[in-house]
């Protein structure tokens, strides 16, 4: 039986010791009527070796991005993950241990936890973060209740140039408070700060300021908070932490909690997850923080040591009055980050995000200048642009997966008026070439 | 001794690493205006020799599975399969985007349907969503769906939640996030949950009810059937926690219980990794009146064979994360189904039942065990008496057995035991390591108290100051002035 | 600089503690005129992310394995290798050692090769292991020439039935020692007990016995040992570990020294190499043994401990006089058969020699059933077959080429007069489909 | 304290993983004949959680350049990169076989092909086999090549190697195993062969010379092109052992330098890994006069631009090894030579040789050099002062290092220098890591003399008795009867 060690003299043995006659007696406690009459109805056992020729099967079934390129971005981003990163996070200790509730035998994952708040901190400009939340999106959501649960107040403005699916998730979360999402319409694929304005009242907790937005392109973001401030609401920022290596940092616009989906920091897409939440706030409001924290603290002998810390906002302690439900977290993918983070460093991850930014301009001029194909917003813009195609984007993009290419985002899937409008997303690895190729495939639909 | 710095003191100006390419062409501000550009980025500069020796050396520090036994109890440390992260690895589904053409992921789609299924199969239910990413969000999806379920009724008055005083932290702070107030309910002599009290809580208010079943005291509610009869009569639906699904699968299923809505940890009973707190995932089952309610999207299978998104459920309770879900979780956890088969899948039950109860009778000759009977995945323990006698509490007992090569036990939890300590083997651990760990729990009751006081002794640290940590919080590093 | 920490500041400060001005004067110690006056002419540097895509696209090029199936044996076998191998082998606590020449400090490695001798020793059913060879060909030659320095005889027996590259570099090793390898012909793929004894005289040092042999048939293995005793040479086994999973382990024949050639038990195909020899013999010639020996013993406070031991009998102490000039070995490898052989342990060996010959017979059947298609010999064989086809080897592999799989080995490249001769190999990763596949393939050609 | 038993202790009968299928069908005697077959298989039956704890577990007690700084001198022991094991996995390296037809590997003969022309240009030579798979049988192939150059020139009378006394081991040896007699040339008072001390003993039995460039002193021998003329006018030919190709390499060439013929340890300057001991690969270069005699085959470049093999070679020596060598080093010695390129393997030998001597003036202060002048990439340090006055040798400075973090340098060789403590710290590490090491050294200089003639102290095992292990020898576990 698979990864049971026991053998059947083994388990006679044990159950000799325990006073019972047969492995069925050790579900006694369980009436009899709700015994399962039969096995499980699911395919038979295989073993390794057919297993993972099963599965490599079925994975030759899904076109990897290795095959061609990958021009999708739409908050899922493919960068070169170093070879580093893999090696530490497959060492068992760190992959087969939980959270580290107990320091003294946990001090390695605490310090490293200690280190991604830290350069969680860095990327985003703020004085406090925690340890990881489940993706971008559910810490954009927990961001507005705590927001709400700091004002006191109940709307939350989030503009149309957040992430569709990131609104989504906030609207599904804050639910549960009586709070609200208010959608606040774009202008031209950004935010209008008259637009925001109007919206804006004694009544919202907080206002979303994404950055680079939904669309590639960049808010005026200090304009925006300065207006949110001016209503007494909070700041909340949603950026590309990639982004981050070249942009103003939230907490200079000032944003209040900024949130951002780790991936692009040197994980894998896998078709969207695991995916690892970045948090982080003013000082001040630490302790309405949701998720775990670690502490730098010392031992008995006085030495530098860490642990938890502010475990009473957690739910295993606090229960009903808990800041968040949280328990599991994405710590692996959180020590992704830091090791990524800290390989690549001030420069490195200044290089990606540049090398990524050139590659994008180069693509919008490559295909704009393509006849029957127009940029649907002006602006300036990250690594990812919007773009009007002279056919429908699912026609486009099955052509280009015959030839290994992943096309864009097809916008008209959420915003029914762009139709034909594809958002097309470069990382630094597009090569030159691989923009030339789909240049090429594009001008067959002119 | 042990001591690493922070890779921030590591850092030295003008340190890199090769790992990416050095753009050529045009300065940035020929793209990004100036006015957006920030003026400085603090992040660490080291070489990869450094990066790869500083995470190497403070994974040495750590304690996971591979090391050793880990009895922590409700968190279901098994062994995990090493061939999970290959297949998770393959580029057919580590190198593929969420957004791509389901014509171009047809093997994504197919895991994610089958697994679907299985999942469907093991809880007695009727329909899956794979994408809340943990046990937690699972709770949350699972009481919105009961929520959504009584609203579409016409039914808002329905804002209490019934939970046992044994349940874990997460489903009372779950109850209260979707906004319901939490009606406790005690846990009887017997440590379970009597339908009797539950009669008693009930009403036109009752949302429904979450059990943990067998609950957090590793016993099962035999009660379950006639404590669901009670809260669908009121009105109200049954939400299973699922942690424990260990204990019983392929053996008993919630469904036929009278769960109405359950989730499953996947990284616990089907083993992917945890990965020092997570990624997991927490996939939600239910029965066919809640199905409506489900996040969107599901997978499907078309009349051809093929795979597709299904999204049109207009009365979703919305999304709970960006794409789909831990999909790298998920091909882990369709693997470990796969493998096992359906007599693999019961005997982990059978063996983490026998394991959980033949460790039980060898701690219960020097601790107290809290409910003293056949348990089932695990049991709980108590140094109450130690306590009284020595001193030694459930603390001391957990970073003693540090000093014995183990992980200590869940302890002060469940909260209605006191002194608790809860211990689960799983059923991927030898008849000798059982042995060992027994011994080791008999000669630490039998030790020097103060020894014990002052464990752990062999470890990095000594007792590590939580208190101060809590008080004079630092929890970033700051470069010295 | 990739992997060169130094900034220029660093180097700066280091020169001017060593008293210099310029990294040029680091070579003042060159003679000038020995000074290369240019850059090397190999490409350009590459990141990391650069060199990845480079040979990703170059791997490409080769048709691998996994594409399809593999029928071609000949000397490295594609069994399956569980993911716990790999996992091992990749710790950098192994990975990036060397040789444990400190004991205190490389207690782990030195306890797995105790492991792997044991493992060795086990196999072979020989009392004495040593640490690992380059690959079976020279553990081969080392065993040929310890064994002409034990007896003082010169002439080394060789089959035609033993791997001919093997033979070869037995050939290659025997030079400088004034022996010579003396090749005993087959007789319908097989050692005639007869044509052996007729070879035997008092100049031969040794006899060495392949099983099964390179045709994939058994030999008799204990008839030809008694025949070599008999004229008081020495018996060297040369076999294939997987098989002797079933068959009777050399020390029962009985040998005298064995040597195996270990890829087959978990480390992949690597288009030949890395490799690894194992290499045992009977006690009383331990200290004639080329190579590493870990020994158990004690530490100061007699607890136990591993470490290097008999290096008399190295380089890196005797010179001149050592018993061979070998000094890094295969020991990354030779952890990966420890590793490998203990997972699947008795049970899990058995399993995968008994798949492997099920499959081959399964194979044969299907192949000789064609018409066209005969075997060349007759016999029990263990996962190898010789079949004439109707068609040149080459030919028949270019077409199985086209569809993923890696077909039979051709025989006439070094037997010429086998024309058309194929030696078809199937493990247990060739599944029933795989056959049937190749079966349709050869069919064409009938 | 740690203490792993073995995994034949930690076997039980009947225990088994579940990595391969049981096989159906047949009996095995319906194919192989029963009196073929073995009786027993004596190998042990552990689970698979087993055989990962026991593996991890044991490699944590070992030191690897992951873990720290390792001056292991002549061993050139810098960062492994890992993107070197990403490529070796790929299944287009990994997973192909060395007689699948050439127009199926065209990558990978491409990968030697090229592989050979960089290793021509950096050592200065005309053509290369990439056979050889350690440095030691890379010497061996070089010698026979140098004997079947004489012996194709009827010259059989040339059996006499001259080999420095400061050579590494396995050059006496290897010439001694293809038949040579050695013939012993001193160093003279620089530490460097002198050119008069060859001249006497060059004559018509010489087959050649022996060299290692930089020496095994970590000096250059100066006098190398004078000396290759000596030996050639003699009729011999010159071997360099490029053990220590690190300390020049884009500096100077063999090939520049007189030499004839030249191995490469690419697990040394290539930085493959040396996975406690190998695999690595030993690849060899010649001068055009020798290449008729290579082991076959090697990669040639057809016109139309693809490769084969190219094999006929009537005057080879013969093969050295199964197949091609060993091919999963070579492509990750081509993954270095790619991402260095040509400024980036010259700064290898330029801040290898910075290192040494940055490390040796710090040394200095506490320890006699042995021959106190610039080095190369590594230097020889001398106990034979600390012996003589507290009895401390360079044993004890090695086994005290542990303690403080580091792998001890090369002790007692090169044999010429008494007590003596090679060190090399490679171009890798950084200037705090050196400065780090050279702090430690200077404080054990001056410890109590009792501590480093007891130490290790910090580490799983104290001293450990390497007379008994060869006394009572024990190389294999067996059952206790
Ligand atoms: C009984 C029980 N319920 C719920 C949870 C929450 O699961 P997760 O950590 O995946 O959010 C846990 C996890 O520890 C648990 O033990
Ligand atoms: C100077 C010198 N020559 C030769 C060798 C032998 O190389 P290998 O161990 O690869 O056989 C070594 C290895 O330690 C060495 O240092």
């Amino acid at each position: 039986m698979a990864y049971v060690p026991h053998t059947t003299e083994d388990q006679e043995a044990m159950l000799q010791r325990i006073g019972l006659n047969s492995l069925e007696d050790l579900f006694a406690p369980i009436p009899e009527n709700l015994r399962l009459p039969k096995l499980l109805d699911v395919p038979a056992a295989m073993s390794e070796a057919e297993v993972v020729r099963h599965l490599a099967a079925i994975g030759r079934e899904n076109a990897d991005a290795g095959r061609g390129a990958c021009f999708c971005g739409a908050g899922i981003y493919r960068h070169f993950t170093p070879s580093v990163v893999p090696a530490i996070l497959q060492r068992g200790e760190f992959l087969t241990a939980y959270t580290p509730y107990q320091p003294e035998r946990s001090q390695g994952f605490l310090q490293t936890i200690y280190e991604f708040q830290t350069l969680t901190c860095q990327l985003l400009g703020l004085d406090a973060a925690n340890a990881s939340m489940y993706d971008g999106a559910t810490a954009l959501a927990e961001a507005a209740v705590m927001a709400a649960s700091i004002t006191g107040r109940r709307r939350i403005l989030i503009p149309e140039t957040v992430h569709p699916a990131w609104t989504e998730v906030c609207r599904t979360y804050v639910q549960g408070h009586g709070a609200s999402v208010d959608v606040v319409p774009h202008a031209s694929g950004r935010i209008a700060v008259e637009t925001l304005q109007s919206r804006l009242a004694p009544d919202v907790a907080a206002v979303v300021i994404p950055q680079p937005n939904f669309f590639g392109l960049l808010e005026d973001a200090k304009a925006l908070a300065a207006a949110a401030k001016a209503a007494g609401a909070l700041v909340l920022a949603a950026a590309n932490p990639m982004a981050l290596a070249l942009l103003a940092p939230p907490g200079e616009w000032p944003a209040d909690i900024a949130v951002a989906e780790g991936q692009a920091l040197g994980l894998p897409m896998s078709f969207g997850g695991p995916l690892v939440g970045m948090f982080a706030c003013r000082r001040e409001f630490v302790r309405q923080m949701p998720g775990r924290i670690v502490g730098a603290t010392t031992d008995q002998d006085g030495r530098r040591a860490y642990t938890l810390t502010l475990q009473t906002r957690e739910q295993h302690i606090r229960r009903e009055k808990a800041s968040s439900n949280i328990c599991s977290n994405e710590a692996l993918a959180a020590l992704g980050v830091t090791v990524y983070l800290s390989l690549l460093g001030k420069t490195g991850l200044r290089n990606v995000a540049t090398a990524s930014v050139q590659r994008a301009h180069e693509a919008f001029d490559a295909i704009t200048a393509l006849p029957g194909y127009a940029p649907v917003f002006s602006g300036p813009f990250f690594h990812e642009f919007a773009v009007r195609c002279p056919a429908p984007v699912a026609e486009i993009n099955a052509r280009l997966a015959g030839e290994g290419i992943i096309g864009p985002y097809s916008l008209s899937t959420v915003f029914p008026d762009l139709e034909n409008a594809a958002l097309f997303c470069c990382t630094e690895t597009v090569s030159r070439d691989d923009i030339r190729r789909l240049a090429d495939l594009l001008r067959t639909f002119a | 001794m042990f001591s690493e710095p922070t890779i921030f003191e590591r850092s030295r100006p003008g340190r890199h690493s090769n790992a990416v390419p050095v753009p050529d062409g045009a300065d940035i501000t020929a793209f990004l205006p100036a006015e957006s550009l920030r003026a400085e980025l603090p992040l660490p500069e080291v070489s990869e020799i450094d990066t790869v020796r500083h995470f190497t050396r403070l994974s040495q520090t750590n304690f996971g599975i591979d090391l050793g036994f880990y009895p922590l109890g409700s968190c279901t440390m098994k062994y995990n399969p090493r061939v999970h992260e290959r297949v998770a690895a393959m580029p057919g589904f580590a190198d593929i985007h969420p957004y791509q053409a389901p014509a171009t992921c047809q093997g994504a789609l197919r895991v994610m349907y089958e697994l679907q299924g299985y999942l469907a199969e093991i809880g007695g239910m009727d329909a899956v969503t794979l994408q809340p990413v943990a046990g937690a969000q699972g709770e949350m999806t699972g009481l919105l769906l009961i929520r959504a379920y009584h609203r579409s009724r016409g039914d808002d008055g329905r804002t209490e939640m019934l939970v046992p005083d044994s349940a874990h932290g997460t489903n009372p702070a779950t109850a209260s996030l979707v906004g319901m107030s939490i009606v406790k309910v005690p846990s009887n002599a017997r440590g379970r949950v009597d339908v009797e009290a539950v009669k008693a809580k009930v009403g036109p208010r009752t949302a429904g009810m979450m059990m943990t079943n067998p609950n957090t005291l590793g016993l099962f509610e035999d009660q379950i059937a006639e404590i669901a009869e009670v809260v669908h009569a009121a009105g109200g639906l049954m939400y299973g926690d699922g942690a424990n699904l260990n204990a019983i699968i392929g053996v008993a299923r919630p469904g036929d219980m009278g769960f109405d809505v359950m989730h499953f940890n996947l990284h616990k009973t089907f083993t992917t990794p945890h990965g020092g707190g997570g990624p997991g995932a927490g996939p939600v089952a239910v029965k066919a009146i809640l199905e409506p309610f489900l996040p969107s999207p599901t997978v499907a299978r078309a009349a051809d064979g093929t795979y597709g998104w299904a999204g049109d459920r207009p009365q979703t309770i919305g999304r709970l994360h960006s794409f789909n879900g831990n999909f790298g979780i998920l091909v882990r956890a369709y693997t470990y189904i796969r493998t096992l088969g359906p007599e693999g899948l019961r005997g982990v039950a059978e063996n983490a039942v026998l394991n959980a109860n033949y460790v039980r009778v060898g701690v219960a000759e020097k601790f107290q065990i809290a409910y003293p009977e056949a348990c089932m995945h695990e049991f709980v323990a108590s140094a109450q008496e130690q306590k009284k006698t020595t001193g030694v509490r459930a603390l001391d007992v957990g970073k003693r057995l540090m000093d014995y090569g183990y992980h200590p036990p869940t302890v002060y939890f469940p909260l209605i035991v006191p002194e608790a300590m809860m211990i689960e083997p799983t059923e991927t651990e030898t008849r000798e390591t059982l042995d060992e760990f027994v011994a080791a729990m008999q000669s630490i009751a039998d030790e020097d108290p103060e020894l014990v006081k002052s464990a752990p002794h062999t470890m990095p640290v000594k007792r590590v100051d939580e208190v101060g940590a809590a008080k004079n919080l630092n929890i970033r590093w700051e470069p010295s002035k």
